[in-house]
């Protein structure tokens, strides 16, 4: 009896020095170099998939299915020492993708020296442990949070437009924690500050959460700067169009253009239902005297006789035509909604305005 | 990253909405072949989920000292330990069903969800959440395939657990012992519950 | 004083256990991967081959484990241990030696190979082999039968499914592993009537 | 080297704690699993010799009763039963185990000859790996009652004592029903059954008369 299974765990002892061995020699591809976006270069011992090799590297690709290649989250650029494609990635790659080299980083295993480019937010990508300074009611369906960044030290650095995703703890309505993601609406002049506008959704996890249980002084934590929204450079002039909590990365961009000083002529258009939907009003009022040339022209498509309201009314769209100069000379920002953004790039679009000078950022 | 709700939500999604059968289609090869006779598909379920909840327990209780490169051995080793002991128990008290049983007891160790389990969850969460997220699994495969082998029993033998409930003239159908029934049933119980839950079951596009 | 007089002749061995015998259609086993496979036409015929070398060569080398280590020493009832342990380290050990030195093989077939571990199929053909007492050439001839008639199996479900994605449009609920199923259980019975045709020979 | 050294060690005591627990476990049922195959075999002898009574309720009873009833011999290196009557004088039957090759793989029954070796008191196929719902219907009772009575007397052209054609076709005495689908597996029980029964009329009955 003994003999038996000192026999068989001595049979195992060996299965595993063989493997031990193979691994030493066959599956060893000793250091390699990974160069990312032509300016890091790491160091790491080869032969392991690349998603967990960046992770190594504290650079956390976005990835659900935990590198098992089933959610498609993880696709880099490898545009050198990538190998051919595998099957289990083409069912997630498009023909435009794999043009361009894109690959699932947890199928791709770290063998020779590779050159990858990932979206440059990834890079700075972190967590921050934050705590609400202060809450307000600044319509009946919009919060606008303070939070105080309490770890890391230094704070955030964004770029004017990106957003945060912020994570809330498990509640009723979720068992685990959830994260959606909100425009920074503060200046990048304040990195141990930032400002986020939280609209409630209909039977939303986060929103409901923020909305319903979240109290001053709880602490929250977020991820990022995630996105590439961004204020175009140009000498042309500014046009900012918004609804509902859209507003947010316009403030952060006319902090921006306060910061920077830039002279050019911008208008910011702000479309809503109601005269109480309107916030920020003293802000922007601010803004307008500060700034060289900025106008905000809020437009309201639910007005009533009493409101006395005298400023434009319908929606943002009917004011697009009289913003746009002929020649075009504008650069368009559009945030809020899908159907807002697409119905403005329609118009756009027949006005020829050209692609590149517009951006926009949809709120799904 | 392990997101481990609270325990309770660990146990009972298994049973529904992360069921292994008809979410994953999983583990369904070693006890398929038994589903024809309601008692085997008992024994066989009580051997997995003894099974499944013990191998969560040690492969997590093991999972910082488990070195990365013979992590798959060390597991199979832990999962055919368990299953030969369950082996041992059934033909030492249940000689007449161990017979029956044949070799789809031996099968249970590469039952694609013990492993699928240890690999996804008991690797990277303490002990207790693991040892529910096993038996939650469990239980919903048994539930599932008890089902089955209720159906296939009656229509097959025209009995329950041995005991005839149908009459003498009823035609047996002979196809649902045999395999080709087995697929049968669990095909059109799927498609059942997928049509009847469709956002349950969803598969992401 | 059993006799155990296996002398079902190897060629007949060969084909039963494509057809007649088929591990998925009439043992059940090897199911998971295909139906999480047999989506796509490609990957099954990779996944196919791999099982079949894998199925040859663990069937022989169980075999010899288990005729000159485990009776010799009266451990046969540890052979379960022994067997998958010995599958998941070949398993292993054979992916690394293609991803290494056959890259382009490695595409059509490694990446398949981790997938193979937690195949019932493997370890169920050599359990069936130690109870039917087959010699090595038997044991063989059984694995690499076996191993063709899962990848048959698989190759043909996949060329039906995409032949349904394209055309047929299901119920709701029916499509992925219900409608897998119902075909392989059609197949099932197909195959059963080739247990006919093999008496003949 | 140290991590190889560290994960070959790791290894070597797992297997060991495992495999000694199961060894462990497997001690202590040893002695119920050897007892329950002797009674799943002591159960197989005694129907084949299909000496019953209604009595055998208890593993202690059935014990009791089959060693009251039934002698062991080993005659050409095989095992026969000899069922006694129940004063344990006279011979009431001889069994003895045969097997051969299914369709699949060995199939093992229990054959029971009456003292006189004149009929079969019965046949009990107690081990077969033949297809689930097909080959493997050999075990039921149906198809195990048609061979009790069969008589050694007589054989036919072809030197068999019975054979087994489908289901429904017209019979004679010594023509019992194959199992339908199943022609593999009734085939070759058909082959293996004829050749022990020749064996044992041929052989060992003319030493076992001697003997007695």
């Amino acid at each position: 009896m003994i003999t038996g299974i000192l026999l068989i765990s001595v049979l195992t002892a060996l299965l595993a020095l063989l493997l031990e061995i193979a691994y030493k020699y066959i599956a060893n591809y000793g250091e390699v170099q990974v160069t990312i976006n032509n300016e890091k270069t790491f160091e790491v011992t080869g032969g392991s998939p690349l998603l967990s090799t960046l992770m190594q590297q504290a650079i956390f690709l976005p990835s659900a299915c935990g590198g098992k290649g089933t959610c498609g989250y993880c696709k880099v650029k490898i545009h050198e020492g990538g190998g051919p494609v595998m099957p289990t990635e083409t069912p997630y790659l498009s023909t435009e993708e794999l043009a361009q080299d894109v690959r699932l980083s947890c199928q791709v295993k770290v063998k020779t020296a590779m050159q990858i480019t990932i979206p440059d937010e990834l890079f700075n990508v972190r967590e921050y442990r934050i705590k609400v300074d202060h809450i307000e009611q600044l319509t009946p369906l919009i919060k606008g949070l303070h939070l105080n960044i309490l770890q890391p030290e230094e704070g955030i650095s964004f770029v004017p437009g990106q957003y945060v995703q912020l994570q809330v703890p498990p509640y009723k309505l979720s068992s685990t924690p959830e994260f959606r993601a909100y425009s920074i609406a503060s200046s990048i002049n304040e990195p141990k500050y930032i400002d986020l506008i939280i609209a409630r959704m209909e039977g939303g996890i986060v929103s409901g959460y923020i909305h319903d249980l979240l109290k001053e002084g709880e602490e929250l934590i977020a991820r990022g700067p995630f996105g590439d929204f961004h204020l175009l450079t140009s000498e042309r002039d500014i046009l900012f169009i918004a609804t509902g909590s859209g507003l947010a990365p316009f403030i952060a961009m006319l902090y921006q253009i306060e910061n920077e000083n830039i002279q050019r002529k911008t208008t910011l258009i702000f479309g809503t239902k109601r005269p109480e939907n309107l916030y920020y009003s003293d802000l922007l009022s601010g803004f307008m005297k500060r700034l060289p040339d900025f106008t905000f022209i809020p437009v309201l498509s639910r007005v009533e006789e009493q409101d006395s309201w005298t400023g434009e009314q319908g929606r943002v769209t009917d004011l697009i035509n009289r913003y746009i100069p002929d020649n075009n000379a504008v650069d368009v920002h559009i945030c809020g909604l899908p159907i807002m953004v697409q119905s403005c790039l329609d118009i756009l679009a027949t006005r020829g305005v050209p692609l590149e000078q517009i951006v926009y950022d949809k709120f799904e | 990253m392990p997101i481990a709700g609270s325990n309770k939500q660990i146990l009972t999604k298994g049973l529904w909405i992360e069921n292994p059968v008809l979410r994953h289609v999983l583990g369904i090869c070693s006890t398929l072949a038994v589903t024809n006779l309601v008692i085997n598909t008992l024994v066989m379920c009580a051997g997995l989920i003894f099974t499944l909840a013990m191998s969560c327990i040690t492969v997590s209780a093991m999972r910082n000292y488990t070195p990365d490169r013979i992590r798959m051995m060390v597991q199979m080793l832990i999962i055919s330990s368990y299953v030969i002991i369950v082996d041992i128990l059934i033909k030492a008290y249940l000689p007449e069903i161990s017979v029956a049983l044949g070799p789809y007891v031996g099968l249970i160790i590469t039952n694609c969800i013990v492993m699928g389990r240890c690999e996804a969850f008991a690797r990277q969460n303490p002990p207790i959440p693991s040892m529910l997220d096993g038996l939650g699994t469990a239980l919903g495969y048994s539930l599932v395939l008890l089902i089955i082998s209720v159906v296939r029993e009656t229509l097959g033998f025209g009995s329950i657990m041995g005991f005839t409930i149908m009459p003498d003239s009823f035609e047996r159908w002979t196809i649902m012992i045999m395999a080709p029934g087995a697929f049968f049933m669990l095909g059109i119980f799927i498609w059942i519950v997928r049509a009847r839950y469709p956002h349950l079951y969803e598969e992401k596009s | 004083m059993e006799i155990s007089l296996n002398e079902i002749s190897l060629t007949t061995l060969f084909f039963a256990a494509i057809f007649t015998n088929n591990i998925l259609l009439t043992n059940f086993l090897g199911l998971c991967p295909h139906i999480a496979l047999s989506r796509d036409l490609k990957s099954s015929l990779g996944l196919g081959a791999a099982v079949v070398f894998v199925t040859t060569s663990t069937s022989v080398l169980n075999h010899l484990l288990y005729y000159h280590i485990l009776i010799p020493l009266h451990l046969e009832h540890f052979r379960f241990v022994l067997f998958i342990i010995v599958i998941a380290s070949f398993v292993q050990l054979v992916e690394m030696i293609i991803d290494r030195y056959f890259p382009r093989l490695y595409i059509m077939l490694g990446i398949f190979l981790p997938l193979i571990t937690v195949n019932c199929a493997i370890l169920g053909i050599s359990l069936f082999m130690v109870i039917r007492d087959y010699s090595l050439a038997q044991a063989m001839v059984y694995g690499a039968g076996s191993g063709i008639g899962w990848m048959l199996a698989i190759t043909l479900v996949a060329s039906i499914r995409d032949k349904i994605q394209s055309t047929a449009n299901l119920p709701r609920g029916l499509e992925g592993p219900g409608i897998t199923l119902i075909i392989t259980g059609l197949l099932s019975l197909a195959f059963m009537a080739f247990s006919g045709m093999i008496q003949i020979q | 080297m140290k991590k190889t050294l560290y994960s070959i060690l790791y290894m070597f005591l797992i297997t060991f704690c495992f495999t000694a627990l199961v060894s462990g476990i497997r001690y202590l049922n040893q002695e119920k699993i050897e007892q329950n195959m002797a009674m799943r075999r002591q159960a197989v002898i005694l129907s084949a010799l299909n000496i019953s009574s209604q009595k055998i309720d208890s593993a202690a009873l059935q014990m009791s009763l089959y060693n009251e009833r039934i002698k062991q011999r080993q005659i050409l290196d095989r095992d026969i039963y000899i069922g006694l009557d129940n004063e344990g004088q006279a011979i009431t039957g001889y069994a003895f185990s045969a097997s051969g090759q299914g369709f699949w793989g060995p199939i093992s029954c229990m054959i029971g000859i009456s003292g006189d070796m004149t009929h079969l008191l019965g046949i009990v196929f107690y081990e077969n790996t033949e297809t689930p719902g097909l080959g493997a219907r050999i075990t039921e009772d149906w198809f195990q009652k048609q061979f009790t009575g069969l008589s050694l007397k007589n054989k036919n052209s072809s030197g068999n004592f019975f054979t087994l054609s489908p289901a429904g076709s017209e019979k004679t005495s010594d023509d019992f029903d194959a199992i339908t689908g199943a022609t593999g597996t009734s085939d070759a029980v058909e082959k293996f059954l004829n050749r022990e029964l020749r064996l044992f009329i041929n052989r060992i009955a003319p030493l076992l008369i001697k003997e007695t």
